[in-house]
């Protein structure tokens, strides 16, 4: 199953897009570029300031934590320095959880792609300049076996989860891990994570170079973008 | 219904000479000070703060420890207190000639010393006294005082008896509702209620409770004026 | 005329989209940058939004479109902007909420000196053109043309209200009739008699002397932008507003 | 520090002499509100409220817990509202601010001060151990009026949520997971719905459900919480301009008219999800166990 | 220093004491309603004996103007009445009716003389607290700089523009200009105004109290002490006074321009004491003192009154024996003998 993404849900906020994962729905919200408080202020470059809301109840350190994972991450994407002291605010809210508890740590990395794409998709509809495209996804390594964006199933009693996210050309932005595992392992992981995201970004045309393109599954993300700006260009078929 | 007033209230004006003006107020057990600063430039004028064309209404009620039975500690934060903070300064906003003093800010600081019921209605009547005593031009007073239901909401509308200024203990027990007045001819100003009670029997209580605003009015009335005189006696003297 | 090349951030920019022109340099308009340290051979021209891309080949340039971004200035769009306190020199007003306040010279009108120069209130309205914008430096909008010295339909805006749009469809609106796919106001002009103002920041002002013209104006506007009428829809709109007014 | 920007002097102008002939912008009836859609999620106790532009999506989370030491009877149930700048840029994370203060009071006042859930049936062992309903409303669009439509939101997620089951046998306590036992619906007493007028003109012009362009120039508001059977939770009229106490009187005759549709439309909505849900038809038996109590409690408020 | 204990003032006397008053807004409006206008002389300093209150109706004859402190209302027969927004007095100016409020903040006018305390200095002006509404300005070329009034001001003195007054400094000035906003604008160009030093600052309630500095002829006067010399007297119509041993002007009434312009370079912006001995810091203690009994006693302050209040002082003095501290009882005794000899 492709993850589903929406752009422009929201009517107040710049850029605001939902994302649903196997596990997970996120709804993200990007402001800017907006007037950053003197305390946050960057002489060079615009301030990114990210705001993880729970489904219920108010944040914590975990919260927290994803925050600064998401933040740098961001950084690498936006154009800070075409901004400087102005402020980038993007708000994730999470919308849908898993019915079953998860281990805090395992939970912890198992939302992180949910997050990235919702937050990227949300800079995306807000127009705010990005330097790269980028696509974040969720491994887990069970019995041994590695299954790329798992269900809630897969993710109790495996030995390791795994978040990352890369750019269209293939650089890896974001990785964290967490469980039991090896470098090689890792390694292992990396690659089909790294082939799951770019055909998430893929041009219609190269996917089906690609080997084993149809189990890689569609150009999702693509799709989603190329939607909306020709549902935005409509009317230039009309006039 | 008359407000038995006989040894219940007592107020004063002027009673703190650092404030730009002062009121000290007892409703029953319910005792309050009230300063009021300025109005005076408000402190915070960056670039990005709007520039209001009048003053702006502060409000901060600071409740003693020591003064309910159960001696607990009400913080600032408490949404209770903010939320009569609110009500007290946007009460007065819509009363106070606020666009004679653009951009500036006048403080109300009320301190609850004890309290026995009727909380928000002492709160505002002290803090009209402590503003007439500033000499804030106002449109009127406002004046406001607690009606209470004697039924349960439960019960039939017809027997309901209204009362009239409750204590802590009728808070407790029955329906009521805090309305204040100004500008005069039965305006009602602040209105706030927080039981359960049928609809039909509002508006015998919003009645007595109107009449009792014009008897508290009458009083903070004559307690300006003789304070005046005490003054102007002085004065001439 | 409109290509169909949809981009995403960051991919090159193909070759056969350049627009075809030997002289003459290439301008980049929104959305796109250019990577100076690619190779002489290669342009490496990258968007940083995902959009359609656009290309001029008379004016030799090139463009993407965001539908939903937050109005950027940019040096001679028409704005609406509202006056937010004013200082000894200039009046600081709002372009969009929550930006810094763009500055706007108190002699900055047509025929103005010290004597005759309008005196605006915090929260009055003016019809501006963008004078400087630049990163990290204030925006500067005037209410007269730089060129002849007139205002040439800028200043305050008396009376009416403002609307909120979106500041693509206020990009659209401004394209001139049919252009952008509108005929609202053209249409309505036939039928009713208002003024229009429309700022490239999303906000369009509009009088017509009667509060349910005023009214019925507005709402096709905003009917218009957030429901997406196709043109017939838009007469058809039109009409019924015309009729109810 | 972002807030909401005032409004230009022309749209304030206009906006009171489009009142004054009783015109609003978007073409409502003065007493008119705009569509309204309530969903539901997948999951049980989410609920989601659209009011023209305004959105509010309500969620409904339990755990158990130990009992406050003062109420050893009764379970605990708070709700939590925080604006964040999903509904609006000028809404900051994490700072106080007078919406928020506002909404959370008068949701704290018409929910759970006017009883609406039974605490008690929250309490599992006395003073050992309870649930903890957690209510938790985001709001993702501010377009004006949050508090009717928060209210809206949480109501319908407070019918739509459902617990888990559990069994008591001395001091053993068994929470069932979802999947072992069909969780059972929260007992609640009374529906109260806010319904709020924002008046101009000092008191004259009375409007429903205003936008926030409305609300930015109002004189004042008088926010009225009722159940259908003309029960008012609360009234907040904090300030303003005064108006003749009859016209206050006035609001809560149009609240009651206005709750009465609101229960109606919440009933419509359970019901047509209860409808989808059960399409497997699995869960028909088990539901129609679980229908008597809830129904009985509803009766029981009718008297 | 002896400390005198005050017994606590005995609780107002109850509402119900005293005869219903006002029992309905509406006897109200129309008890107050016919106040003998015509009879109020006009004229500054001559207010009516009746008190009004916010809300009141003054009148509803169309001859009078509004002034301060009244607003229109339109009532139920749609009669438009001038109403009061304060507690006070009415003031008859020809045909404009205003409230002199029983005590009110200071608001500026043109001319008058008021002291200030730096609160913010800004590029090329400061924001002096002079007890209005709002923050009084005093811009860097409304002061008389050191070398005499021909000299051109430069931006060196922009960047030494704390070197004349800093935070927190006080000075006397007058007000030059009212902004809009009901701001004044300050100007120290004057030899009799600047920086104050080798003094003592007190606060009263200002204009427009029962008590407090009023405007008069003089608001600077020095008081010949028994003691301690003399002592410079600076009543701040503001409310603000300053009390400080008196400095010697140089060498006559006339000065032309060279003079001033030396006078100003010798520490005209010090902000060091000289020394001042501790006859005259009692002296000056007193002189305060007395000031103080008299707002406390509830009579204006102006230079008859703390002149005859000083001499009150000595005689209280010599009566009871010496003691520095004139509260109380003492100072009560010095407001009664203050008000028998004017009376």
């Amino acid at each position: 199953m492709s993850p589903s993404l929406a752009l422009h849900p929201l009517v107040r906020a710049d850029g605001s897009a939902t994302f649903t994962s196997n596990l997970y729905t996120v709804l993200a919200a990007a402001n800017g570029p907006v007037e950053v408080s003197r305390r946050d202020e960057l002489p060079e470059e615009a301030a990114i300031e990210v705001n993880i809301r729970p489904s219920s109840g108010v944040g914590g350190p975990r919260e927290r934590w994803m925050e600064s994972v998401i933040t740098s991450l961001l950084r690498s994407l936006l154009l800070v320095h075409l901004h400087p002291r102005m402020l980038v605010q993007v708000t994730l809210q999470i919308t849908a959880e898993p019915s079953i508890k998860l281990k805090r740590g395992v939970a912890d990395v198992a939302l992180l792609p949910t997050l990235a794409n919702a937050a990227f998709a949300a800079l995306v509809d807000g127009g705010l300049p990005l330097e790269r495209t980028m696509v974040a996804a969720l491994a887990v390594v069970r019995e041994g076996e590695v299954v790329v964006e798992p269900t809630e199933k897969d993710l109790v009693g495996c030995q390791s989860v795994h978040a990352m996210a890369y750019s269209m050309k293939g650089e890896m932005l974001l990785t964290e891990s967490t469980g039991r595992f090896d470098l090689e392992l890792w390694e292992d992981v990396s690659e089909r994570l790294r082939e799951t995201t770019m055909a998430a970004m893929a041009k219609a045309g190269e996917d089906e170079g690609m080997e084993g393109g149809a189990e890689k599954g569609e150009p999702w993300l693509r799709h989603a973008l190329k939607e909306n700006v020709v549902k935005a260009n409509a009317w230039r078929e009309g006039g | 219904m008359p407000l038995d007033s006989s040894s219940y209230s007592i107020a004063q004006l002027s009673t703190q000479a650092a404030a730009d003006g002062s009121s000290y107020l007892e409703m029953g057990l319910t005792k309050i000070i009230c300063t009021v600063h300025g109005p005076r430039e408000s402190p915070t004028r960056s670039g990005s703060s709007s520039q209001s064309p009048g003053a702006h209404i502060e409000t901060s009620i600071s409740i003693a420890g020591f003064s309910g039975t159960d001696r607990k500690r009400h913080g600032r934060n408490d949404k209770r207190t903010q939320e009569m903070q609110h009500t007290i300064s946007s009460a007065f906003s819509s009363t106070l000639f606020t666009h004679l003093y653009p951009h500036s800010t006048i403080t109300i600081s009320l301190h609850v010393l004890s309290q026995d019921g009727s909380l928000l209605a002492a709160c505002l009547n002290a803090a009209t006294l402590a503003l007439v005593d500033a000499g804030v031009p106002m449109s009127d007073y406002v004046v406001a005082c607690t009606t209470g239901s004697t039924a349960s909401y439960a019960g039939d509308g017809e027997e309901a008896d209204p009362l009239l200024d409750l204590n802590g203990l009728e808070e407790q027990e029955l329906p009521f509702l805090t309305v204040g007045t100004s500008g005069g001819e039965d305006k009602v100003n602040v209105l706030i209620m927080e039981t359960r009670v049928q609809v039909g029997r509002l508006e015998a209580m919003i009645s007595v409770g109107l009449d009792g605003c014009r008897q508290i009015r009458g009083m903070l009335d004559r307690v300006v004026r003789e304070h005046g005189e005490r003054v102007l006696e002085a004065r001439v003297a | 005329m409109a290509s169909s090349t949809i981009l995403l951030p960051g991919e090159t920019v193909p070759h056969s989209q350049l627009p075809e022109s030997k002289k003459g340099t290439l301008t980049l308009g929104p959305n796109l940058r250019h990577l100076p340290q690619a190779p002489p051979a290669s342009i490496s021209i990258l968007p940083t939004s995902s959009g359609l891309l656009q290309s001029d080949a008379k004016k030799i340039a090139l463009w993407l479109d965001t539908p939903h971004a937050r109005y950027a200035p940019s040096v001679g769009d028409l704005v609406v902007a509202q006056v937010h306190h004013s200082s000894t020199e200039t009046y600081h007003v709002m372009l969009t909420p929550q930006t810094p306040y763009a500055l706007l010279g108190q002699l900055a009108f047509e025929g103005a000196n010290k004597k005759t120069r309008p005196k605006l209130e915090a929260g009055d309205s003016v019809y501006a053109r963008v004078k400087a914008a630049g990163r990290g430096e204030d925006v500067e909008i005037e209410c007269v043309s730089p060129n002849s010295g007139k205002a040439d339909g800028m200043g305050p805006l008396k009376g009416g209200t403002v609307f909120n749009v979106s500041p693509a469809f206020a990009r659209r609106l401004m394209m001139g009739p049919g252009k952008g796919g509108f005929v609202v106001l053209e249409e309505l002009g036939e039928k009713l008699k208002f003024e229009v103002a429309v700022g490239r920041n999303g906000r369009v002002w509009v009088e017509s002397g009667s509060v349910r013209a005023t009214v019925a104006v507005g709402r096709l506007l905003v009917g218009c932008d957030e429901g997406g009428w196709g043109v017939e829809e838009q007469r058809r709109e039109v009409r019924r507003a015309v009729r109810e007014v | 520090m972002p807030s909401e920007p005032a409004p230009s002097t022309n749209e304030s102008t206009f906006l009171l002499s489009a009142l004054r002939e009783n015109i609003r912008l978007d073409g409502r009836a003065l007493d008119a509100y705009r569509p309204i859609s309530l969903t539901f999620g997948s999951e049980y106790g989410t609920a989601d409220v659209r009011l023209g532009k305004t959105r509010v999506l309500a969620k409904i989370a339990c755990e158990v817990t130990t009992p406050y030491p003062d109420r050893k009877f009764d379970g605990i149930f708070t709700i939590n509202t925080e604006l964040s700048p999903l509904g609006s840029p000028a809404f900051e994370v994490g700072r106080q601010d007078t919406t928020e203060l506002l909404l959370s009071r008068v949701l704290e006042k018409t929910i759970r001060r006017s009883g609406a859930l039974d605490t008690e049936s929250l309490c599992i062992v006395a003073g050992q151990k309870c649930f903890h309903l957690k209510a938790t409303l985001h709001v993702l669009d501010h377009d004006g009026n949050l508090v009717d439509a928060s209210c809206l939101a949480l109501v319908a997620a407070l019918l739509h949520f459902r617990r888990q089951d559990i069994e008591v046998k001395g001091e053993d306590v068994t929470i069932f997971d979802v999947r072992e036992r069909e969780p059972i619906r929260l007992t609640i007493q009374h529906r109260p719905f806010c319904v709020s007028f924002s008046y101009y003109h000092n008191g004259e012009v009375m409007v429903q459900d205003a936008t926030l362009l409305e609300e930015q120039c109002r004189q004042g508001e008088v926010v009225v919480s009722m159940n259908r059977f003309g029960e008012v939770a609360q009234i907040a009229k904090y300030g303003g301009a005064p108006v003749d106490g009859l016209s206050v009187l006035s609001c809560t005759t149009a609240a009651l008219e206005r709750v009465k549709g609101f229960d109606r439309m919440v009933t419509e909505a359970l019901k047509a999800d209860e409808a989808r849900r059960d399409e497997g038809g699995l869960m028909a038996e088990l539901s129609a166990e679980n229908e008597r109590p809830t129904g009985s409690m509803l009766v029981g408020s009718e008297n | 220093m002896p400390i005198s204990v005050l017994p606590p003032a005995p609780a107002p006397a109850p509402f119900a004491n005293k005869p219903q008053y006002g029992h309905s807004l509406d006897d109200d409006f129309e008890d107050e309603d016919e106040m003998d206008i015509d009879s109020l002389p006009t004229g500054h300093q001559r207010t009516s004996q009746t008190i009004l209150t916010p809300g009141q109706l003054v009148t509803q004859d169309p001859q009078w103007m509004r002034g301060h402190g009244t607003f229109p209302l339109e009532d139920r027969n749609s009669v438009t009445g001038i109403h009061s927004t304060l507690a006070g007095t009415l003031q008859k100016t020809n045909k404009l009716l205003s409230i002199i409020p029983l005590r009110a903040r200071y608001t500026p006018e043109i001319g008058e003389l008021v002291i200030g305390r730096i609160v913010e200095v800004q590029s090329r002006r400061w924001k002096v607290d002079v007890a209005a509404p709002l923050l009084a300005n005093l811009l860097l070329s409304s002061i008389n700089l050191p070398g005499g009034i021909l000299r051109k001001r430069t931006s060196v003195d922009e960047l030494n523009i704390r070197s004349y007054f800093s935070e927190g400094e006080l000075l006397v000035a007058e007000v030059q200009q009212l902004f809009h906003d009901g701001s004044a604008s300050l100007h120290t160009r004057s030899l009799k105004y600047g920086k104050l030093r080798n003094g003592y600052f007190l606060s009263v309630s200002g204009m427009g109290g029962g008590s407090g500095v009023v405007r008069a002829k003089r608001q600077i006067f020095t008081i010949q002490t028994r003691r301690g010399g003399e002592v410079d007297c600076i009543l701040g119509v503001n409310g603000y006074i300053w009390l400080a041993k008196h400095v010697a002007e140089k060498e006559g009434v006339g000065m032309n321009k060279l003079e001033e312009a030396a006078a100003a370079d010798t520490g005209m912006y010090s902000s060091q004491n000289d020394e001042i001995g501790a006859e005259t810091r009692g002296e000056i203690g007193r002189v305060g003192g007395c000031i103080r009994a008299l707002v406390e006693g509830g009579v204006k302050v102006e230079e008859g009154t703390v002149k005859r209040a000083y001499e009150a002082s000595l005689e209280v003095d010599e009566v009871d024996g010496e003691e520095d501290y004139l509260g109380a009882e003492r100072g009560r005794t010095v407001v009664e003998m203050v008000l028998s000899g004017r009376g």
